[in-house]
Parts: C-alpha cells; structure tokens; sequence
C-alpha cells in the first residue's frame, strides 16, 4: 500500500501516526484513572463512572454557554475554568453517591455494580429531563480547534495535545497524592487494611468518601476534556464503559503504574491495527488480544506477586 | 543426622520469594511416622507460609517437599488432598451457610469430581461416619444447626472433623486452640492426642503450654530460616532460641 | 427483478383482491360523501368513532435512539394537529397514542402489535432505524397495519404495509456524487462509515456508481457504532490525498469525526479534500456545532432553508409549537408527510380501511409538502427531488443544488447490488 | 437423619412453589390474558431462563457473568438461523439475484450460503447445537478463566468484554449474520406457521413447559451435593480445594449449565418473537438478565421466573403509561433491590409470607393426621 509514497510522505505519516496513538493512549489513561482509583483501590465496581463523565461534558457546556453570553471577552480561556467547576461539581455528586449509596455496599462489590448502574439508568434520564434527548454542541474556543502545522505534511492537532497535557498534568497529580499528600497515604492505607487504618485513628469513613470522590471528579475532568473530540447527549457516557474498565482491569487493578502501561499497549496497538486493518476489525483483535493476555495473566500487566 | 528412614514428610532446601523478600529460606525438615511436630517462632518467621508450601496453597521458589517419596511441588491442591495431606488454617475455615452435617459430609472422601458430586447420595454409610466424627469433635448434638451459629472454638473443632473425614496421613493444623477457653483448649489437647494415633501431625502453635503437653519435637523458625530443632527442652535451652525470644 | 414475479407478492395481491372486494362494495354508494359513518368507513374493526380515529406513534423517547427520534415525534404531531384544526380526517378527529420503541428493536416489535392488535390504530407514523423497521415489519404485514417511514435509508425493501417517505439510497446517492464530479472535478473518493447496513449498503451503491463513472475508490472503511477515536483513518485519508471524503458515520461518532477531522488541520472550507455526507442534517449539526462543520457538503431531500412557501409555512409553524431553538433536519420534514399522505390517501379512498387505502396510496401528491411537490410512487417510495446543502457556521445549509426532475425511488436498483 | 435426608431433597415450601408457579404458568396466566398479553409474557419467561442459569452460577456459585447475553444469543441465532433457511426457499427468495439463500445474504453479494449456515438446514443438528454449542463456548471460557482462578469482578467484566466483542463482529459480518437488524421474518417451524395465534399458544405453552423442567434441573443441582458444594465454594473456596476437590471444574459445570439455560431460553425467545438481533447480546441486555436475577432474589430459582416477570411487565407497563419516567423507576429499584431488600422478592416472601403459609399448612398437616 505504500508504493507510491515518497520517503518524506511515508514518515510524516508514520509520525502522526505515532501522535494519534498518543492520543488515544491519553484519551484511554484519562477515562480510565477515575475508576483506577475507584475500582482498583475501593473495589467498587462504578458502572455510572461514564454517567460522571458526561457530567462532566454538560457542566462545560453550561459554562460555554454562560461565558459567550456573559463574558463574550473571556470565552477564549473559559475552558480550563470549566474544568474546574467539572471536577468541583462532579466531585460533590460523588461524594453524595459514596454517603447515600456506596458505603453501605462496600463489603458486596459486585452489589455496587448493580446499584451504580440504577444509577446510571437515573443519571441519563436526568440529563435527558434536563437538556433535552439531543446531543448538545459545547462550542470551544477557536484557537483549541486548530491544528499545529510541525512541517508542511506533519499537522498536530491542538485538542490532541492539550488532552495529553491534561492526561500527564492529572496522572502526575493523582501520582504525587497517592504518594505524598496526608490525604493520599490514608487512602492507601485504608486499601491496604481498613482495620488497622481505622484502629490508628484514621477516619476511614471519610477518607473513603473523599477516594470515592476524587475518583468522579477526575471522571468529570475527562468528560470535561473529550468535549473536544467527541460527543456530549444523554447516552453518551455509555460508549466509554468497556474501554474503561478493560484498560483499568488489563493493567492489574491496584497499580497506578500497570493502567499507564495498559492505556499505553492497548492505544498503540489499536491504533496500530486501525491504521493496516479497517476499524471494526481493529477493534474487535485489540479487545480480543486483551482478553487472552488477561486469561493467560490475570492479574493484569503490573501486579505484585503476594502472600494470599 | 537423619537417616532416609520412614520419613512421611521430608522438606529439603525449601525457599519461597515474594518479589525478592525470602519468607522461608532454604528451610529442611524431616517428619516421622506418628509424630506430632510443632513448629513454633515469632510472628513472620514464615510458618504459615511452610504450611501453604506444602499444601500447594503457595507454589515454592526452589527445593523439595517430599511426601511418601512423593514429589508435592509439582501437585494441585486437590491432588495433594488425595494424596493424604489435610489442613486446617488459621481462622476457622468452614462453610458457614450450611449446616454442621453438611460440613462435614462434604469432606466425605466420595464425589469429589463433578459427576459424583451431582449423583452423590447420602447413604446409611456417610451418615455413620459423619455421626463417628461430630462425636469425636464434641459436636454431634448441633449436626443440624447451620455452622455459622456456632462458637469461635466450636468452628475449630468442626474444621478439624473435617480434616478427619478424610482421614489423611498427614494432619496440618495451624493455630488449633487460638482464641479458645481453658476448658476448650483441654477438649482439643484430648481431641488431638486421640487422633494423632495413626497419623502425622504438623502444628503452628504459639502457646508453650499447649506445645509442651502436645509436640514430640519442635522446630523453632526465626525469618524464614530453620533456627533450632528437637525436643522442647532441647529447644528451650537453645541459646539462639532465647536470644531471638528475650533478646530483644 | 421483477417484483411481479415473486410468489408472495402474488398471493399478497390475490388477498388483497379477496379482501377489498366487499369493502370495495360497500364504499360504492359513500365514496362522494365527504362524512362517512363508521360502519361504513371503517370495515376492519379500526378504532374508528363517528368523530375520532385513533393513530399510533412508535419512536424511541429513551435510550441511545431518542436523539434522533425526537424530531419525528415533533412533526407528526404537528402535522395531526394541524390536520384536526382543518376538521380532521373524513371528518373525524385524530387521536394518537404514542408509545416508546425505547432504542430496543424487540420494543418495537412488541408495541407495534399493541397499536395493531389492542389499539386497533388506522395507522402507524414510526419507527427510525433500520433495525427497528424490520423487526416491526412482520407485525404489520401479519396484522395488516399501516406504517408510514420517515427516515432514508438503504432500500432493499418494499412492503405493502409500509410508506417510505424518507429518500431510500439511490436517490441520495447518485445526483449527489454526479454533482461532485460534474462541479467539482473530484477523482478520487473515500468511503468512511458506521458499522451496520446502512452505511455498507450506501457506500457499495456509490463505490458501483464511482466506478460505472470511471473514477476511483481510493479507500473504505468502517468503524463500531459509538467508536469515538478517528484519529487514525484521519492519518489513513491523508495518506491517500482523495478529492472527496464520502461518509456515513452516524450517531456520537458523527460529533467525534468531525471534531477531529477539523483538529487534524482538514479546512473543510477548502475543500481539499471535498467532505460530502448522507448522514448529517440540522439535527445532527446541533451537537456536532457548527464551526466544526462549516464547508462540508450534505446531500438531502430538505434541507431548513429552502426557500418557497410551503416551508416558510412548516418552519414557522414548527417553531411556534416547539421553540424558537429548534431546528429542522430532513427526517423531521419527511416524518411531517406521513399523516399528510395518510389523509390524502383515506379520504381518497372514503375509508380507513387498510385495504383501501392501500389501493389508493400510489399516486397520492402533496403540493404543499415542505420539500416542494412529492408523489408517492407505486413501489410505495416517494418521488422527490435530491438537493445538496453547504453547511455554514450557524448550522444551517446554503442549498446549492437541487435537481430539475423528481428522481424515482429505485430501491432494488440494478446494477448497485 | 435418613428424615433429614429427604427433607434436604424436595423441602415442603419447595415444592409448594413449584406447584404454585406452575399453575399461575400454565393455567392462571393464560386465563387471564389475551394471546398478545400472552405472547409477551413467553417472551418475558424466556429471559427466565437466564436469570435461573444466574441463580445457579452467581446466586450459589458466586461466578457473576455479565455476559449471559452471549449465551442467549448463541441459542436464538442457532433457531433463527434454521428458520431463516426454512423461510428462504428458492421459491420464496425467487426475486434474489441467489434464490435460495437469506435475503440479507443476496443484500450483501453473497452467492452461497456460507459453510456454517449449512448444518442449519437440519432441525435435529439445531437442537443439538442450542444445546451443545453453549456448553463448549462456556467450557472454553471457563475452563480459561476458572484453571486460573480468575473470579469475582476480573470474570465479570471480562464476560462484558467478550459480549462487546460479540455484538461487534455479529454486527460488522452483516453478510453472514444479518448485522445490525439480526435475522428477520421467521415463519414457519417445520412447515408449521409461527406467527398465528394458536402456534403462539402452543409456543407459550412449550416455552412455560421447558422453564418447569429446567427449574427441575435447577432444583435437582441445587439440591445435590454439588449445590452444597457451590454455597461451600463462596464461603470458603480454600477450604473446598484443600478438601479434595477441583474447585474450577465445578465452576466450569455451573457457568456450563447457566450458558445451555440462557442458550435454550434464546432459542425460545425467537421463536415466540420471530427474530433475534444483536441488540438482545450486548452489555445492557446482559446487565438486566443479571437484574432479573438479583429483583427475584439470585438465591432463589423460582425467585428468578417472578423476577424476570415483574422487571419485564414494570418496563412494558411503564414505558407504555409514561415514557418519560420509566428509566426513573427501573434505576430507583435496582437501587432498592441492592440497598433494602438484598435477597429481592425470595427474601420479602420469606420473611413475610412463608411463615404464615407454614402455619397454616402444619395446621393442614396436622389435621390430616387427626383424621
């Protein structure tokens, strides 16, 4: 297929290739942090977690809506505060989800799967109450739009870039909390023995509402984010769920470092593939490659080998 | 110093890693015939950790467990159940939705592959047995209550009986009397004492009273290796032994 | 093909004889009375009063589909209500019960027989997918209900119980790719679409086309419907430089493609490539946006801005029952025509009688139509013209083609299968 | 204890239900609605089916599967596949450019039935692969998963995983399976006309008759020594394997039995509605044959018929009356069911009316024994 190319045409392409499976290794690590931590440290099984996620989507719509009419001047920046108010804003649902449902469900995860979904089957038809069964345009600003012209045939699409920028900016984030912050230390230590955390004094009550929490409001700041690749409707949240929980569970589920790697793998390898095979196809050898590596590993990429 | 007499155990050069950390390290022992071994050391020491080695629980790094002249390392847990090793664990491990009798009709040595386990049927015999056993282990009135009603010391009994209904050459208990009164801990001195007659046994135990009136020899074991072995007053005046137990 | 010669539509035909010859007989003496008595209008047991008759309306309102739907919805009870303000039909008020498909063509299934079977409704203005047609449509062939059919879509089909009114894929597809051919000089073609009959369907229809032309399909290819990653087959397009992207992505693949076929540095307004869709109206735009879609080319039957009368009329009045917002995408309008093609075709016929009306369907025309003039054909498809729309930023297209003729619906067309 | 015995065998509120289901199945239900109500009903009855297949394999054997949508797809396209080639004819599909195959096939330029489609012209082999074909899929992924102890949350979303794939390729090969719309317009079964209302009757009939015997089947496992083992399983799963047994062959039967279930239940379901599409296969079906399970109580077998009755009746009921608000009340009792009544409608009857039924029948009883 690449006769007719030249050299310097065979290599840009290539390049952005390599660009797009970046991309979609960021869109694949974003949607999958919020439930890493969710899943992969609580062990509740969100399956509302793309319901959060187009939350997320909508409070940027409401914002864009308000900027372009009230502060027509800022609307070139409202974006990143719009992020902001999705992570406020799905963060506190969350927090009201984890106090009226989740913590009473901890010791039942697969009843935390039945629930959440009632709960997603509540959110989208609240969405559809409130904006409508239709798809909602959440209008960016101009200059997010654009592409970056590297050399005349390489052109790096902005969104792209800023989706990776938001994606290293929030794994570093959750990175540096798990490991450093007060906060983060109880969450782990709660993971790793809810008794003896508790028996120290930590409050474990509140420190898994918070990891609960933080878990939905990254949630909101991916939805928030794919508003510039994709689509924002009722409905929406449900085409990310199985990619979401494949990338956190192929990575081994309790290690932040193994849903990288796997957001990693499975976005280059179905890029990959999309690019020498037609789409569906793609798809269906990257989710089947995976199953078979997680029947042949399954604990995933990155787990630790442990005393049961 | 042993000869390769009537081992029913011999373990050699066992080692287990856990991401580089050895929890038992180049670990021997020798069982024999009829004895009842304890093997005793602080928390960590890696003896539970011998315990999963053997029963398959944990797959070992390097060395040899050899039962009967009878290579384990490489057996299913299943397979080394049929070979004649039962175990009991730590916490009381039974089935707490099913009643007392049930518990132990499914340690019953017959159905054990699918196709019995569908077509088994509760004959005069397995009644007959399952009534020996609930007396031997003190429980034969509570036969129909579901286990989960019964006391901390009572659920170890019955996951011993359990381990009796199998009727294995090699009994492993960890920690049987833990968490059990004066009185209960007697019963299970008498209970094991009766039952060790034809049969090895391997117990973890941390009481010094409990492990005097019971072990024939004991093994000390201090992180992950093989401190001191023998008798317990040959143990007891090991000076490493008091070292790792007072020494700090 | 010739339909005449499949034994089912004979013996469909045959029975049909059989059972239109007494109502025939009875309708002899009514048919020049406007106000027909229910007895007399009604021979099948309809729920037809002497002032009511009762219709069905089968749409998703929830689930993945009610996006789309919502629109039919609207326009067919515009156009019921707009037809009780003229006195109704043979003098009888329409009275519709809707019901929900909820995404799930089984749903459909089931409530189209509920319409059928304990409604007993005169017609039925529903269903949108493919999918949901064709699992409904054995209900209504088995009961012999009505179903009139708003959305375009492949063809393949042509049921006595059913009224296309939406185009079927002929007549999208060919005006449309001579038009970029003829206009814009386009050589070179790229067929992207969902994964499902639709887009597979269309896209062999146009690659047949491309080729009967002389020109060249440099690539076809097809993603899982909800896929939201374009990334690389935007790489792929740009690898082999076609004159014109042809696509048939649908759904929240749509918005995603768009959004990042416009980040991949693609100016549509260029038109280098010529980007020209089947699949996107007003409807989709609104959640496409429309600066990210400004340039593209849509072929369609209607596109909101035409100019005449008659649309000025229907847009203005859709505006004042659902909001100055909304807006209105080729389904919407061709969901519109159905009661109206009803109505011509019942009164026509001086009865309510399915048989009847079936008999008097073909030929039916509506001047008025949104659209312009349309005629239902007797493959019981809809004559219509093919336009083509420029999508502009606000969401709207400026039309910038419109065929002279009517184009006759051809849904088994020889030579594109 | 020869007493207990049978006790443990056929309990007395056991077989009370049994008798109770069966006559609201095969008398009460069909007196009581038209052959349309009916007809939905069977169709409700079929996801039955799965939903005991659940109660076997996640209610006892704690091996959730979100995918028993596979299975029953698997069941309905085998039966639909044999009715489409009944259908297709060379004298019905004469129109075709190939007379003689699928209509769908002609759509899509294929010019013979491909290979797999042609063990389907047999009714015999039919039958047999509703049944077989399940089980080896299932023992396939079973025995993957089960051998290497992956359970709990990994299975289940890797069962949902396999049933987006499945939708995926089902959906993408339209050629070989009729894509997106499935398989369309069945009629006849063995030249007998599905479509009437008396072949609907019968086939509410057969469909109630099969679900009896399989809560038969599902009554006799639950009751064997391998159901005990099950319950075993979920309480301690060590102490099973270190009392001898091969924990993931019994694993492996059990989500067996549940696929053969879910697969007959297909079977059953295109039968009554006359056609099977993928969109019966992917993950939200899937999710509700699971919340069919759990509303009826995923302890309960008979629970699960009563399940997937009232879930499939509130849906039809409430979408007709008010389409808005149904995904409102279907999501507040997932949530109920999870949050207030854990053991679904099994654990109400048990803790309200069981007791009362008990009296009055050791009242009965006793009587009896009086006289």
């Amino acid at each position: 297929m690449f006769a007719d190319y030249t050299w310097a045409e065979l290599g840009s392409i290539f390049a952005m290739q390599g660009f797009s499976g970046l991309i979609l290794f960021s869109v694949l690590l974003l949607m999958a942090l919020g439930l890493a931590i969710i899943f992969g440290q609580m062990g509740v099984i969100n399956m509302a977690h793309g319901e959060f996620m187009i939350l997320g989507a909508y409070i940027t719509y409401l914002t864009s809506n308000f900027f372009s009419t009230f502060l027509p001047e800022l609307f070139g920046i409202y974006f990143f505060i719009a992020i902001i108010f999705a992570f406020i804003g799905t963060f506190l649902l969350g927090a009201f989800v984890e106090w009226s449902l989740i913590r009473h469900l901890y010791k039942r995860p697969l009843d935390t799967l039945l629930a959440t979904w009632g709960l997603s089957l509540i959110l989208q038809q609240l969405y559809r109450t409130i904006f409508g069964t239709r798809e909602v345009g959440v209008s960016l600003p101009d200059w997010m739009m654009g592409s970056y012209s590297l050399t005349d045939a390489i052109e790096i699409p902005i969104n792209g870039m800023i989706v990776m920028g938001i994606t290293l900016f929030i794994t570093v984030g959750v990175y540096l909390f798990l490991q450093k912050s007060r906060k983060g230390k109880q969450s782990r230590a709660v993971v790793q023995n809810r008794a003896m955390a508790g028996a120290v004094g930590i409050n474990t009550a509140s420190v898994d509402r918070f990891t609960f929490a933080l878990g939905c409001g990254i949630a909101g700041i991916a939805g928030a984010t794919f508003t510039m690749i994709g689509s924002t409707g009722p409905t929406s949240g449900q085409l990310y769920i199985v990619d979401t929980f494949l990338v956190v569970v192929f990575g081994g589920a309790a290690s932040l470092l193994g849903t990288v790697a796997s957001a990693f793998s499975i976005g280059q390898a179905q890029s990959i593939l999309e690019f020498f095979l037609s789409g569906s196809m793609a798809k269906v050898l990257t989710l089947l490659v995976v199953i078979v590596i997680l029947m042949l590993r399954p604990q995933g990429l990155f787990s630790l080998k442990v005393r049961r | 110093m042993y000869q390769q007499k009537d081992f029913v155990l011999s373990v050699e050069g066992l080692t287990v890693s856990f991401d580089g950390f050895k929890a038992v390290n180049d670990v021997s022992f020798y069982i024999e015939e009829q004895e009842i071994r304890v093997i005793i050391g602080p928390n960590g020491a890696g003896k539970t950790t011998i315990l999963d080695l053997i029963c398959g629980k944990t797959k070992s790094t390097e060395g040899s467990i050899k039962f009967k002249g009878k290579e384990l390392t490489k057996l299913k847990e299943h397979e080394i159940v049929h070979a004649g090793v039962g175990r009991k664990f730590q916490n009381p491990s039974i089935y707490e939705d099913l009643t007392v009798f049930e518990n132990l009709e499914l340690s019953y040595p017959r159905g054990k592959k699918v196709f019995g386990a569908l077509t088994f049927n509760r004959d005069q015999e397995v009644i007959d047995k399952v009534n020996e056993i609930a007396e031997m282990i003190f429980l034969e009135e509570l036969l129909l209550s579901k286990a989960s009603l019964l006391s901390h010391g009572q659920k170890q009994w019955l996951e011993i009986g359990m381990l009796l209904i199998q009727d294995p050459e090699l009994l492993m208990l960890d920690e049987p009397v833990a968490g059990m009164s004066v009185s209960e801990r007697k019963q299970t001195a008498a209970l094991l004492q009766k039952i060790t007659k034809d049969r090895s046994v391997l117990v973890i135990e941390h009481d010094m009273h409990f492990v005097e009136e019971i072990a024939d020899r004991v093994t000390v074991m201090h992180q992950g290796k093989v401190l001191s072995e023998g008798s317990m007053e040959h143990v007891q005046s090991d000076p490493k032994v008091i070292e790792v137990y007072l020494g700090h | 093909m010739n339909k005449n010669t499949s034994p089912i539509t004979m013996r469909r035909k045959l029975l049909k004889a059989l059972f239109t010859l007494p109502a025939a007989v009875a309708l002899a003496g009514t048919s020049f009375i406007s106000t027909a008595y229910a007895a007399e209008a009604n021979t099948t047991g309809l729920a037809v009063t002497d002032s009511t008759v009762k219709v069905g309306i089968l749409h998703s309102v929830t689930g993945t589909m009610a996006i789309s739907e919502t629109g039919s919805v609207q326009a067919e009870k515009l156009a019921i209500e707009q037809i009780n303000e003229m006195g109704g039909v043979l003098g009888r008020k329409i009275e519709y019960i809707q019901e929900d498909g909820a995404s799930d063509w089984p749903t459909f299934a089931e409530k189209a027989k509920k319409l059928l079977v304990n409604d007993k409704v005169a017609a039925v203005f529903g269903c949108w997918t493919s999918a949901s047609r064709k699992a409904a449509l054995p209900v209504f062939e088995q009961y012999n209900g009505m179903l009139f059919y708003p959305t375009f879509y492949e063809g393949l089909e042509e049921s006595p119980n059913v009224i296309y009114t939406g185009q079927e894929a002929t007549q999208q597809i060919l005006e449309s790719l001579n038009w970029v051919v003829r206009e814009k000089g386009a050589k070179k073609f790229f067929l992207l679409g969902s994964d499902y009959i639709w887009p597979r369907t269309s896209n062999k229809i146009a690659r047949k086309h491309i080729e009967k032309l002389g020109l060249k399909v440099v690539g076809e290819e097809y993603y899982p419907l909800g896929h939201t990653q374009f990334n690389s087959v935007i790489n792929k397009i740009k690898l082999k430089k076609p004159d014109v992207i042809f696509l048939d992505v649908v759904g929240g693949s749509n918005v995603a493609f768009y959004k990042q076929l416009k980040a991949a540095g693609i100016d549509m307004t260029k038109e280098k490539p010529l980007v020209l869709t089947i699949s996107v109206t007003e409807d989709e735009i609104l959640g496409i946006g429309g600066e990210n879609i400004v340039g593209a080319y849509a072929s369609m039957k209607y596109f909101q801005s035409l100019p005449n009368d008659n649309n000025q009329k229907f847009v203005a009045a859709f505006k004042k029952m659902w909001g100055d917002k909304i807006v209105i995408g080729d389904v919407t309008q061709a969901a519109y025509l159905g009661p109206w093609i009803w109505k011509a075709a019942v009164e026509k016929a001086g009865s309510f009688d399915i048989d009847a009306i079936k008999k008097t369907l073909p030929g039916i025309e509506i001047p008025f139509a949104p659209e312009g003039y349309v005629k239902v054909h007797d493959n019981h498809h809809l004559w219509s013209k093919s336009r083509i729309g420029h999508a502009k930023a606000d969401g709207q297209f400026d039309v910038v083609y419109e065929s002279k003729e009517l184009i006759e619906p051809n849904p088994f067309p020889k030579g594109y299968q | 204890m020869l007493q207990s015995k049978f006790k443990s065998l056929t309990p007395r509120n056991d077989v009370l239900s049994f008798i109770v289901l069966a006559i609201v199945l095969m008398v009460l239900l069909p007196i009581l609605f038209d052959i349309f109500r009916l007809n939905l009903i069977g169709k409700y009855l079929t996801f039955a089916f799965v939903a005991i297949g659940l109660v076997l394999s996640w209610g006892l054997g704690g091996i959730l599967s979100l995918g028993q949508g596979v299975f029953f797809g698997i069941g309905g396209y085998a039966m639909a596949m044999f009715l489409k080639l009944e259908a297709s004819t060379p004298e019905n599909t004469a129109i075709q450019s190939t007379p003689g195959i699928p209509d769908f096939m002609d759509w899509n330029q294929l010019t013979a039935l491909p290979w797999f489609w042609e063990p389907f012209h047999s009714f015999t082999f039919t039958v047999v692969a509703i049944i077989v074909v399940p089980a080896i899929f299932a023992y396939i992924i079973g025995a993957a998963m089960f051998k290497r102890r992956v359970g709990g949350v990994y299975f289940a979303i890797i069962t949902q995983a396999i049933a987006a794939i499945m939708t995926i390729l089902i959906i993408g090969q339209q050629g070989y399976t009729g894509g997106v719309n499935g398989i369309t317009d069945l009629r006849t079964l063995l030249g007998w006309d599905i479509r009437t209302d008396s072949a609907k009757y019968v086939l509410y009939f057969v469909n109630a008759f099969l679900l009896l015997a399989v809560l038969v089947v599902a009554q006799y496992i639950r009751k064997s020594k391998l159901g005990r083992l099950l319950v075993a399983m979920r309480d301690s799963e060590d102490r099973v394997r270190f009392s001898g047994y091969d924990v993931s062959n019994f694993k492996i039967f059990i989500f067996c039995i549940a696929g053969i279930f879910s697969s007959i239940g297909g079977a059953m379901f295109t039968l009554q509605v006359g056609f099977m599409s993928p969109s019966l296969i992917g993950i939200v079906p899937s999710i509700e044959m699971v919340i069919f399970a759990a509303v009826g109580g995923n302890l309960s077998i008979i629970g699960a018929v009563y399940g997937a009755l009232l879930v499939n009746w509130a849906k039809t009921i409430l979408s007709e009356s008010y389409p808005e608000i149904w995904l409102f009340a279907m999501g507040a009792l997932f949530i109920a069911v999870v949050m207030a009544f854990p053991k679904g409608l099994a654990g109400l009857y048990e803790t309200y009316i069981q007791p009362k039924v008990d009296k009055q029948l050791d009242k009965w009883f006793k009587k009896e024994k009086a006289e």
